[in-house]
């Protein structure tokens, strides 16, 4: 079978209709989102996944919202949301917001300063479990001036203290105040929740369906679809499959294969776009069994540059997704703010870790090839995400390209929980991490940050830690110079890169499959549901059962 | 009271039973490629069925063929200790139910019980979530321990039975021994049922192996087992047809084949 | 009768007892606990994990869990599911409907297709066509559920577009007798991919039966009494359904393991769903409360077969 | 129907079966008139059965009627009739009696169910039907035909069930009868009722009788003519077999015979009612049997007859010393095998003991059970069946030698091979394996396993029922030695009153 590329076909798709009215006409029919996974927990405190974000931003409205050209830094980039205004104190290190007088709940009581008091307040509770609360170390709290007006006060001046603040959702206090402590995700709340978003929540079947319907009387105008549905289906291709049988109206990320079968179905329009996820393979700096030594081996940054050189990621890339993904160039994506395209990656090379492995002392050969330093192969475990079918296929990829230069890779696939457990724990020579990115860099903190500092290092499973990408990272934070910030940042991407902290795989460029009586605004790539408001229906094309106008309010 | 003469299982299913292990023994110096060779990944995945390579590849440009030949020790190696492991504990489960008697008896049944009514697979899945995947001894003894209820069941039933007949009962009277008696005349008695349920349990292994590569429960990789070949289609069966077809007709046709079997034990016993 | 009935529900509560404790034990002991939501999503800090363990008592011993759990059951109480944000009880009476529907109707296909088949081709086992039957039926328990499953989706449903993909009712579609018919639309695949294998089982188990019958005196009475070949037939079916009814008792067990991949596979909203999920998800409550229900359902269908097997065999006085 | 017609006419009936190149039944000729009866006897396995169905119709699967075969019932000519014709004909116009009557009723259905189908199929009310039913089923001498109507075939003894399936073939009156072997599970009083029960079906309503029977005493009573059928041929005169010398035609072959004479019953029940003690038991007996009750929970195939009372035993005592002879006599379904299982622990009991030389036997189990067995041994009725039939002759005798710990390996074996001659068994054959040998042999072999051991007690059950008499003549011979030599304790149930008078000084009447 030869195979045309991808991408060029994906270039020969007609362009997408500009059309970035953000409202609607009322009545753009129904929007069936088809996904694998449930969005729960939806509420912007707790919400976890990419479906629950979806969910949450479409029920509750931020203070501020970055705006296209996703810039987390300052304050150019942002867009007024609940907040119709905001103004900074003299020494940037408070904002005052000032609502918006015709944001409402919808239960209809206004939305007040007390409400993004109490956002905070639950993200802030421990028992709650926010994944929220680890992004928003900077803010010190939050004060109600007047119904109107609330001042968040930071601890420290950054770049990105806009940003921290447009993470803390208003959550009605009217509903919430008198719930106990960690009480949010058992409330009546969080089975009905009362949001300030252009959808309220409809109806909802754990694990099986979701339905929102549009605010009529929303502040920001009546959203377009009437209704935005998630049927959620637990084998994905039974998902893909509803929207070639036009059960559904969206998949959001095709794998390749279906990119090619899509073709087959003349109603289904590809979106492709760019990406905000990565894949790497990162290496365990610390020993398996014990995160307070040393590893045996990966430790020497010769043995990591070693096995980066023995892996092509091009060809492997190729294998996994024809041309539906760049190779990785270090710990971010393309499309963010700060990535820097220059950067040379550490080479594919066929020689230089044989050498490299051979002065180590890994002369000796299995019978299978396997190299040998004291009679013992040279053998890493490397956890899986048995979930994540691309990262599995990748684990097969790297551990033949491995067993080629003489590693022996042991390939651990574990359900989700178990992965996460092992992962961290430290339990792992090298783990098949993934990283959905954000417009910011707090994912870069708390990924590959050594945890000297509060929200950093989160995330850091294979424990890297290096003083200088600490310090590069911090000094663009605290600078009040987007660009000084952004090349800080690119500083720090070339030591991380040069420290082989990890095997940067690759960054997916997703392909969406969208109904075609679906005009579209422009696919914002980060948040593509963003936008969900002023999609509306071709009048050309014919319209399907479900687009008629629902009866019940 | 006279047996009927044995039926022999007739020469063809054995001629295929022995191929079947002769290939199997003999899959790895038959394989045309190393079966865990990625090929070429970018250009030689997905391949159909061609004079290079028979039964095509699969995603990761792997040969069909050779996963297929190297897989069968793996599924059918599973199946058979997996069987093994089942008929072992049912056996002794069994009868040492029908030989305890009361309330041992019924707890060891209870406990036959709780065990048949656990979804197996909610089992299976508890415990390789649990520790990642298995090796593949581990497996076949979890696919044994979660697998041998049903010839506890017989075996007790059988026992029973058994131990009503005038020659149990002969045996009884004539003071024999438990241990003699389960060795000198339960297990003779009980083999044609043992066999039986042997090979049952063998033919149920077989497809379940391939089910639970499905769920990604089954044989680990970048081992082949023609349960993993299948599962790599990733549910596209109509355009990845080859890797789906001939993996799926040897499943059938060992299962057809242990079938056989088994039917021509059941009918040269039956009273 | 009755001492033996109650006596049989005693044994099914003890039944449910160690399956329930066994899987509540094993759950807890895997790795993993129920607030790791997301593979790479941010993670929480180890004190937001304790709190919210210690929230629900999870940072307990497993035994004082247990007396704890069996306290709640015991005042009606099943707990809070985490992967679904609901009681668990909401959540079992949200899917377990449509298990229920799900195997009900697969049972009823199976051994209303594999009875009379089996019957038919026993009685007739000279028949090629009842070889030919016997051969298919193997063939149908060689081949991996999923498969017939997939099968299913892929062909029917997605290549000739006569089902529908997924699911158990359209999205928006019609309600009353629509909703109705919309239901039996989307459950003729699942229902027929799950009762197939178990329908081979019946027809095969049927056969040999009413094979070994065919011959037997009592079926020879019939005829010497002035019965015709229907009579004969039916006298032998009655005492033939032994076998596939002691079958029908552990098939409901099977069945459970059963819908976890033909749910999964046809985005079916039933329990089989909830437990697999549960499970991965490292939903405690929610996979005790699952399985609690499974086992009840499991012995009282048990039970509803032995009572039935008593009547086709009352040889069997002692409900075993 | 014509009077001048005779009932059934059988011309040059032959049957064939597949694989099988002879004629199962060759050209078998006979006429039967109304009300008339013909006895057909012949040696088993010379296609009497076979001759039964055939003139039914219902030849087993793969067997053939040969070219040439004519079967007339009055004027209807029955090798014409397809399946509704016989549909017709069968249970209404020829009935059948089968001979396994277990076998013969369905299992699942009440008895009631069972015959009321017979007057469905055949045009009586359901009314009419329970009538006949009820009728027929106190001619078969049920006291309490409505409790007997309600039970399932299992719950029947096998004399209960060969009663009903009569009663079910006369309910339509039928112009021909044909009983294979009707009375072989009953006892003598039973037997002689069924056979009134058939003469008078024959003087009521015209039956003609086809009787089919090994027992030729049966048929000379019982039958107009008798003849014979060998190698699947009718002997053109009735023959008369040849009764073995020294057994009067009375005491047939059968055992059942012998007691048929209500005489010999009575005086052996009249000989001794047992008392609570012996008088010739005055030291401490070896056997005490203290009111017992043995029932059993569940009615099983092998259950007596239990008409009226759930335990089989009921308050039975009873002692027996050293070195006696016991005799225990009793009706079939008496509780006579029974009694030898509980003795034994085969069975649990109920009520009451049983003490064996000072050990309360329920009381011990395990190891001391075991230990205390190789003193009381026990030779089953089917002595063949209790034997282990893959082992050798001497393997299966030896076994009880190694299990007590008498003897091992080799000397075991040699130590059987001297049992068996002891017991008559031929040197030759003490390797041969058990399956292989002929129903006396195995007698032997069991007689020889139990005397292993050594035991002080041994109960033979039956010891002689399933031999011919010079057999027969052997075991007695055999055990009364045994008794002679070995001084030991013999519980010896048996049908067979001349067993008993020779052996037993003292019996027990069950």
């Amino acid at each position: 079978m030869t195979r045309r590329s991808l991408r060029a076909l994906l270039l020969a798709l007609p362009l997408l209709t500009a059309c970035d009215r953000l409202r609607g006409p009322a009545g753009a029919g129904t929007v069936i989102v088809s996904t694998a996974a449930d969005p729960d927990p939806f509420l912007p405190p707790t919400r976890t996944s990419v479906t629950g974000r979806m969910v949450s931003e479409l029920l509750f409205d931020p203070l501020v919202e970055i705006g296209a050209d996703l810039n987390p830094f300052g304050e150019a980039g942002f867009v007024p949301r609940l907040a119709a205004s905001w103004r900074w104190s003299p020494d940037s290190l408070a904002v005052t917001f000032t609502l918006d007088p015709k944001a409402r709940w919808h239960d209809g009581t206004s939305v007040t300063a007390r409400d993004v008091v109490t956002g905070l307040a639950l993200i802030r509770d421990p028992a709650n479990g926010s994944p929220v609360a680890g992004e928003v170390v900077d803010i010190d709290s939050i004060v109600a001036v007047d119904a109107r007006t609330a001042r968040v006060h930071f601890h420290e001046r950054s770049a990105e203290q806009l940003y921290s603040a447009s993470l803390v959702y208003p959550m009605p206090s009217h509903l919430l105040d008198s719930l106990p402590a960690g009480g949010l995700a058992t409330s009546a709340f969080a089975q009905r929740p009362v949001g300030s978003g252009p959808y309220r929540l409809v109806e909802r079947e754990p694990k099986v369906r979701l339905v929102l319907g549009a605010v009529e009387d929303h502040y920001r105008g009546r959203p377009g679809p009437d209704r935005i549905a998630l049927t959620i289906s637990p084998d994905p291709a039974t998902g893909i499959a509803k929207v070639w049988a036009e059960e559904a109206d969206v998949w959001e990320l095709l794998p390749p294969p279906d990119v090619t079968a899509a073709t087959a179905y003349p109603q289904v329009r590809l979106v492709p776009y760019n990406g905000w996820d990565y894949t790497f393979v990162a290496f365990n700096f610390r020993a398996p069994n014990d995160t307070a030594a040393a590893h045996p081996l990966l430790a020497d940054p010769a043995v990591r540059v070693a096995l980066t050189q023995a892996l092509d990621r091009t060809g492997l890339i190729r294998a996994l997704f024809d041309s539906l993904a760049h190779p990785l160039l270090g710990p971010f994506v393309r499309a963010q703010f700060t990535a820097d395209t220059t950067i040379a990656p550490i080479p594919f090379d066929t020689l230089a870790p044989a050498r490299t492995l051979d002065s180590l002392g890994w002369t000796g050969r299995t019978r299978d090839g396997i190299r040998l330093r004291d009679g013992r192969p040279l053998r890493l475990r490397a956890l899986v995400p048995a979930p994540s079918a691309n990262r599995v296929r990748a684990a097969v990829l790297v551990q033949e390209q491995w067993r080629r230069a003489g590693v022996d890779l042991v390939i651990d696939k574990r359900e989700a929980q178990a992965f996460g457990a092992a992962r961290d724990g430290g339990d792992f020579d090298v783990v098949f991490g993934g990283w959905g990115t954000t417009p910011s860099v707090r994912g870069l903190r708390s990924t590959w940050g050594s945890g000297a500092r509060a929200g950093w290092g989160r995330q850091n499973s294979g424990r890297y830690a290096s003083a200088i990408f600490d310090s590069l990272v911090a000094d663009g934070l605290a600078s009040a110079d987007p660009v000084v910030t952004r090349d800080r940042i690119r500083a720090a991407y070339r030591v991380i890169v040069a420290d082989a902290a990890a095997v940067w795989l690759y960054e997916p460029m997703p392909v969406a499959a969208v109904h075609r009586r679906f005009l579209l605004p422009t696919w914002r790539p980060e948040a593509w549901w963003r936008t969900l408001p002023s999609w509306r229906l071709d009048p050309e094309a014919p319209a399907l059962a479900r687009d008629a106008r629902p009866t019940a309010p | 009271m006279t047996r009927p003469q044995r039926h022999r299982v007739d020469a063809t299913t054995l001629l295929t039973v022995g191929g079947i292990v002769a290939l199997t023994l003999a899959g790895p110096a038959l394989a045309p490629y190393a079966p865990t060779e990625a090929l070429d990944p970018q250009r030689l995945a997905w391949q159909p069925p061609s004079a290079q390579f028979l039964l095509g590849t699969d995603g990761f440009s792997r040969d069909v063929l050779s996963r297929f030949l190297v897989g069968a020790r793996h599924t059918l190696g599973v199946a058979l200790l997996a069987a093994g492991v089942a008929l072992v504990l049912g056996t002794a489960v069994g009868l040492g139910a029908a030989l305890a008697g009361r309330w041992r008896e019924s707890f060891l049944m209870r406990c036959t019980d709780a065990l048949l009514a656990m979804p197996r697979l909610l089992v299976l899945l508890l415990v390789v979530t649990g520790t990642g995947a298995l090796r593949l001894d581990a497996l076949a003894l979890v696919l044994g321990a979660t697998g041998w209820m049903t010839t506890a069941r017989l075996v007790r039933q059988e026992t029973r039975r058994l131990l009503a007949t005038d020659a149990l009962r002969g045996a009884i009277v004539l003071g024999v021994p438990p241990a003699r008696l389960v060795t000198h005349h339960l297990l003779p008695a009980l083999a044609p049922t043992l066999a039986v349920a042997a090979t049952g349990a063998f033919a149920s292994a077989v497809p379940l192996e391939s089910g639970l590569s499905y769920l990604g429960l089954g044989v680990p990789t970048p081992l082949p087992s023609w349960g993993n070949i299948i599962a790599e289609a990733e549910g596209d069966l109509l355009r990845r047809w080859w890797v789906v077809v001939f993996p799926t007709a040897a499943i059938v046709g060992t299962v057809l084949l242990a079938n056989r079997v088994a039917e021509r034990l059941t009918h040269g016993d039956a009273p | 009768m009755r001492r033996a009935l109650l006596a049989r529900l005693g044994h099914g509560a003890i039944v449910i007892a160690l399956v329930v404790s066994a899987c509540f034990t094993l759950i807890r002991l895997a790795p993993g606990d129920p607030f790791f939501r997301d593979l790479d999503a941010a993670r929480l800090t180890t004190a937001q994990r304790e709190a919210q363990r210690a929230a629900f008592g999870y940072d307990r011993p497993i035994p004082e869990q247990f007396v704890r759990y069996v306290g709640q059951v015991a005042s009606g109480e099943l707990g809070w599911s985490h992967s679904r944000s609901q009681p668990v009880a909401d959540a079992l009476a949200a899917t377990l409907p449509a298990t229920l529907l799900l195997i009900t109707v697969a049972t009823l296909l199976a051994f209303g297709i594999g009875v009379p088949l089996g019957a038919w081709m026993g009685w007739h086992a000279e028949h090629p066509l009842a070889r030919a039957v016997d051969r298919v039926a193997v063939i149908v328990l060689a081949v991996p559920d999923y498969l017939l499953a997939l099968l299913a989706v892929m062909g029917p449903a997605l290549a000739w577009g006569l089902f529908p993909i997924g699911g158990m009712r359209t999205e928006f579609g019609p309600r009353g007798l629509g909703g109705l018919l919309d239901v039996v639309h989307h459950l003729a695949l699942p229902a027929l991919a799950l009762a197939l294998p178990v329908a081979a089982t019946a027809a095969r188990l049927q056969c040999a039966a009413m094979r070994a019958t065919r011959d037997h005196a009592f079926v020879r009475t019939a005829r010497a009494k002035g019965g015709d070949d229907r009579l004969a037939r039916r006298h032998a079916l009655r005492a033939a359904l032994v076998p596939v009814l002691s079958f029908a008792g552990v098939h409901l067990a099977v069945a459970v393991s059963g819908v976890v991949v033909i749910e999964r596979i046809f985005a079916w909203p039933g329990m089989g769903r909830l437990l697999f999920e549960g499970v991965l998800a490292r939903d405690y409550p929610l996979v005790a409360g699952g399985v609690l229900v499974a086992s009840i359902g499991t012995v009282l269908g048990t039970l509803l077969a032995d009572l039935a097997l008593r009547w086709a065999d009352p040889r069997q006085q002692a409900l075993r | 129907m014509s009077a001048t017609l005779p009932a059934l006419r059988v011309h040059g009936l032959g049957v064939t079966f597949a694989g099988a190149g002879r004629l199962v039944l060759d050209a078998i000729e006979f006429s039967l008139g109304r009300g008339e009866a013909l006895g057909v006897c012949g040696p088993s396995g010379a296609g009497k059965t076979t001759l039964a169905l055939a003139l039914l119709g219902l030849l087993p699967r793969g067997a053939r009627y040969a070219q040439g075969t004519e079967r007339h019932l009055g004027a209807l000519r029955l090798d014409d009739l397809d399946d509704r014709g016989w549909s017709a004909v069968r249970g209404r116009r020829i009935a059948m009696v089968f001979q396994e009557p277990l076998l013969a009723l369905h299992p699942a259905l009440r008895v009631r169910r069972q015959i009321v189908e017979v007057g469905r199929l055949h045009g009586l009310t359901d009314q009419e039907s329970t009538r006949r039913l009820h009728e027929g089923l106190e001619t078969m001498g049920f006291a309490t035909p409505d409790r007997i109507a309600d039970r399932f075939p299992h719950q029947l003894s096998g004399g209960q069930r060969q009663r009903v399936l009569l009663a079910m073939a006369m309910l339509m009156r039928p112009e021909v009868l044909i009983a294979d072997e009707p009375t072989t599970a009953l006892d003598p009083e039973r037997r002689d009722a069924v056979g009134d029960a058939l003469a008078n079906l024959r003087r009521d309503h015209g039956t003609a009788l086809l009787l089919i029977s090994h027992d030729i005493a049966l048929l000379r009573a019982r039958c107009d003519a008798v003849v014979s059928l060998r190698d699947g041929r009718l002997a053109d005169a009735p023959v008369v077999d040849a009764p073995v010398a020294g057994v009067s035609t009375r005491a047939a072959p059968t055992t059942y015979d012998a007691g048929a004479d209500p005489m010999t019953h009575d005086a052996l029940t009249a000989s001794t009612r047992p008392t609570s003690a012996s008088p010739n038991a005055a030291a401490a007996p070896l056997l005490r049997v203290e009111h017992l009750h043995v029932g059993y929970h569940t009615p099983s195939v092998g259950a007596e007859d239990a008409d009226g009372a759930d335990d089989v035993l009921r308050d039975l005592s009873f002692t027996l010393a050293r070195g006696e002879v016991l005799g225990v006599v009793g009706p079939s379904g008496a509780g006579k095998t029974t009694l030898a299982q509980a003795i034994l622990r085969l069975l649990p009991t109920r009520r009451g003991r049983v003490v064996f030389d000072g050990t309360d036997l329920a009381a011990i189990d395990g190891e001391p059970l075991r230990r205390l067995r190789r003193r009381l041994q026990h030779v089953a009725q089917d002595a063949g069946a209790s034997l282990p039939a893959h082992q050798s002759a001497s393997a299966a005798v030896a076994e009880g030698l190694e299990v007590h710990g008498i003897a091992r390996g080799a000397a075991a074996r040699t130590q059987a091979a001297a049992l068996l001659a002891e017991v008559g068994f031929p040197a030759t054959l003490v390797d041969a394996r058990i399956d292989t040998l002929s129903t006396g042999e195995r007698q032997r072999v069991a007689i020889a396993r139990a005397l292993g051991p050594g035991p002080d007690l041994l109960i033979c059950d039956e010891p002689t029922a399933s031999l011919d008499p010079e057999r027969r003549e052997q075991v007695l011979a055999l055990l009364e030695r045994l008794r002679d030599t070995r001084g030991l304790a013999l519980l010896l149930i048996s049908h067979d009153p001349a067993a008993i008078a020779r052996l037993a000084p003292r019996v027990l009447p069950l």
